[in-house]
């Protein structure tokens, strides 16, 4: 158990510290949120529906943004062959390194979701719960970004291919945490089950992603 | 440079009890090239291998192999009786050809991690660094070090780790005069404990008694 | 003919269809027949400099 | 039964005999699938003659699906039993199955555009369909940018295998997602409501498109043995100029 807690203390001590930490999510969340209304125009009424959904799109493209360091960094400089023949289950490794690292640079997200639907209009009920769904959406979002990054891992400029793989496995998670803030802006019953089925996905995405991550890095070291 | 005598340095670690690696019959091919065929050899306590060979010809491949990262062709890896899948972790010391530091962590925090990681005391970390004459940058970045300095460090970390069959590819590599002896002394030390080595080199490096396989002619 | 060949007013919709559709299958044919030759005739010239 | 196709002679052999069947029956089929489509069956009452891009729109899509099974499936046995012909059917179907869903889009839009006004409609069935054709593309990607062919293959295989599993969750969530707003699609395509007659197409079309699209897996398996034969000799040339040159030196 002491290794498990010893790679989740290094690796948030290291994305909390290098690389930027919480800066790159954080500054491309709140880039995308600034553009998204000079590209959607500045009606009222269209920018505070569009806003829950807008939120989460958000969230997920700067969590895709920082993928490639997750297990990136690692496969180049030789910490992966290291991890594998530590003898701790691949599995919990990987898990216990993509919770330090999301902890360490993800946190922001909700917080910025929520202020950002306020922004745009959205009243602070409903921007509460698209601010919960986005924390309930972090492990699935981080887990299925570190799955497609060890896929990736080490290939030149993977930011791209990055995004191709993921983006078909956060379609469930989006439609989720999206779908909270914006059934509760609606007002219609949707809202509750919306982020029910949100940690659902991050709860499956939990016991399955960690297993695939592992397969992958261990390809890739092949 | 004085050869440092094994017995100097003196982390209060125990014999290994006694775990011999056996090849027999591997061979290893990469895309279609064959690399290595019906390579056997036997790897007792206490024993020193360095295999050269023109680059290309399979050292890193080999080594990988054994580590368990590259599934062989044909042919058998035993360390005892288990194959490297499940005993990889508990016999091997592993430096690949990455030194496995991370650029803004410091010696100090990442041979603190790798001791707790692989569950073994961090009072050793000190006397091992002495051991490589890096002691005074065990609070530098890593980003900060010469590669030799890294190398050192790495060097250290497979110490550290405790595992009685060292598997080294280019151990030397970026290393000086003064680290290639500081590095034959440690690897003396591991011996006398119980330990083995095998290490993939290009210069001519001087361990005693060790085997010499060249791999070029084991095509 | 012209009856059937308006399809009931919606003709620019299933001849469309109906040819992108064969287009896309006789593509994939011809596309796997010519990647044959290629290989054969690169494994020939290959087999050639052997010899 | 695995063992029996892994060498690759004998393989060899059972898809040159394959082959030229598999051609004969698709090309029936398909004529057989054209006259029933546009001769032997009436127009829909309610859609009218649009009904005929039915018969070339659900093949595409149903074969969209198929070929991804087919692939999650042969990465599931190159992964599990590391069998080499499972590897190259994987990367072999996937180009095949891409093509048979920008096909299924491309159909879907040409009929939505009459029946429900727009040409395309972000209705479950679509947007699961476009899914897919990213999932396709990230496979395709993910093995073009890796060199090495070992890496390559059981990469894929793992990217291909949480695919699969990925879809089914998809498919629940878009349809979640789309019932919201959008009344139950007034065409109930697979339900009783489709007359005898307009089945006898629908079916012929799709056998057509299967036995067309094992022609295409078959037949580029035997152009991809080639393809790596070439690449090893290749790779042993380079080596045998390697070895002269350090010889030499």
């Amino acid at each position: 158990m002491s290794a498990l807690r010893a790679i989740f203390m290094r690796e948030a001590r290291l994305a909390w510290a290098g690389g930027g930490g919480a800066a790159g999510p954080t500054a491309f969340f709140l880039a995308a949120i600034t553009l998204a209304p000079l590209a959607i125009g500045p009606a009222a009424d269209l920018l505070s529906a569009v806003g829950p959904g807008i939120m989460g799109f958000a969230a997920l493209l700067s969590v895709l943004q920082s993928a490639d360091r997750l297990f990136g960094d690692d496969h180049g400089d030789g910490t992966a062959e290291l991890y594998l023949l530590s003898g701790v289950s691949p599995a919990w490794l990987v898990l216990a390194k993509v919770t330090g690292q999301a902890l360490a640079t993800l946190w922001p997200l909700p917080v910025i979701g929520c202020l950002g639907a306020m922004m745009y209009g959205v009243p602070v009920q409903p921007a509460l719960m698209g601010a919960l769904a986005l924390l309930a959406a972090i492990p699935a979002l981080s887990l299925i970004a570190g799955f497609a990054g060890a896929l990736a891992a080490g290939i030149r400029r993977s930011g791209l291919l990055i995004a191709l793989i993921a983006t078909p496995m956060m379609v469930p998670v989006l439609i989720f945490a999206a779908g909270a803030g914006r059934s509760a802006f609606e007002g219609d019953e949707r809202a509750l089950a919306n982020l029910l089925l949100t940690a659902a996905v991050s709860l499956g995405t939990i016991a399955l992603a960690p297993f695939g991550i592992a397969a992958a890095i261990r390809s890739r070291l092949g | 440079m004085t050869m440092q005598s094994a017995t100097e340095i003196s982390p209060d670690m125990p014999e290994f009890e006694t775990e011999t690696l056996r090849v027999s019959g591997l061979s290893l091919a990469r895309g279609g090239i064959e690399l290595v065929r019906g390579f056997s050899l036997d790897l007792a306590p206490g024993d020193a291998v360095l295999m050269s060979g023109p680059n290309g010809t399979g050292k890193t491949t080999l080594l990988r192999a054994l580590a368990g990262f590259i599934r062989p062709d044909a042919g058998e890896i035993r360390f005892g009786e288990l194959p490297p899948g499940e005993v990889a972790a508990d016999c091997l010391g592993w430096l690949g050809h990455a030194d496995g530091l991370k650029p803004n962590e410091t010696p100090r925090a990442a041979l603190r991690f790798w001791a707790d990681l692989t569950g073994q005391s961090r009072k050793a970390i000190l006397p091992l660094m002495r051991a490589m004459a890096v002691e005074s940058l065990i609070d530098r970045p890593a980003a900060r070090l010469s590669r030799g300095q890294q190398r050192r460090t790495a060097l250290v970390r497979v110490a550290l780790a405790n595992r009685p069959i060292w598997l080294l590819d280019e151990p030397a590599g970026p290393l000086d005069g003064g680290g290639r002896a500081r590095l034959a002394s440690l690897v003396a030390w591991h011996r006398a404990r119980g330990g083995s080595v095998i290490a993939a080199t290009h210069q001519r490096l001087d361990w005693p008694d060790a085997r010499r396989i060249d791999l070029g002619a084991h095509r | 003919m012209n009856a059937f060949l308006d399809m009931g007013g919606y003709a620019a919709f299933v001849w469309p269809t109906w040819g992108l559709s064969f287009a896309a299958l006789a593509g994939l044919v011809v596309h796997a027949v010519l990647e044959r030759r290629a290989a054969q005739t690169a494994l020939r010239r290959l087999e050639e400099d052997e010899a | 039964m695995l063992s029996y196709f892994s060498n690759p002679q004998r393989f060899d052999q059972l898809a040159r005999t394959l082959i030229p069947i598999f051609a004969v029956l698709a090309l029936g089929l398909l004529a057989v699938g054209v006259y029933l489509s546009f001769f032997a069956s009436p127009p829909d009452y309610q859609q009218g003659e649009t009904i005929r891009i039915m018969y070339v729109h659900v093949p595409a899509a149903y074969m969209a699906m198929a070929l991804y099974a087919a692939l999650a499936a042969a990465s599931f046995v190159y992964f599990v039993w590391r069998h080499a012909l499972a590897d190259a059917a994987a990367e072999v179907i996937a180009p095949i199955g891409a093509v048979f869903t920008v096909l299924a889009l491309f159909t879907g839009s040409l009929w939505g555009k009459p029946m429900w006004g727009a040409w395309w409609e972000w209705d479950a069935r679509m947007t699961s369909v476009l899914v897919l054709l990213l999932v396709y593309l990230g496979y395709m990607a993910l093995r073009a940018a890796l060199e090495d062919a070992q890496q390559a293959a059981r990469t894929g295989a793992i990217l291909a295998m949480a695919g699969i599993i990925n879809l089914v969750i998809v498919k629940f969530s878009v349809d979640w997602w789309s019932s919201l707003h959008q009344p139950a699609s007034v065409i109930r395509l697979d339900g009783p409501t489709i007359h005898s007659s307009q089945l006898w197409p629908l079916a012929i079309m799709a056998l057509g498109y299967s036995f067309l699209a094992g022609w295409l897996i078959l037949y580029r398996l035997r152009s991809q043995a080639l393809r790596r034969r070439v690449r090893t000799l290749q790779r042993q040339r380079e080596q045998a100029a390697r070895a002269r040159e350090e010889a030499v030196s």
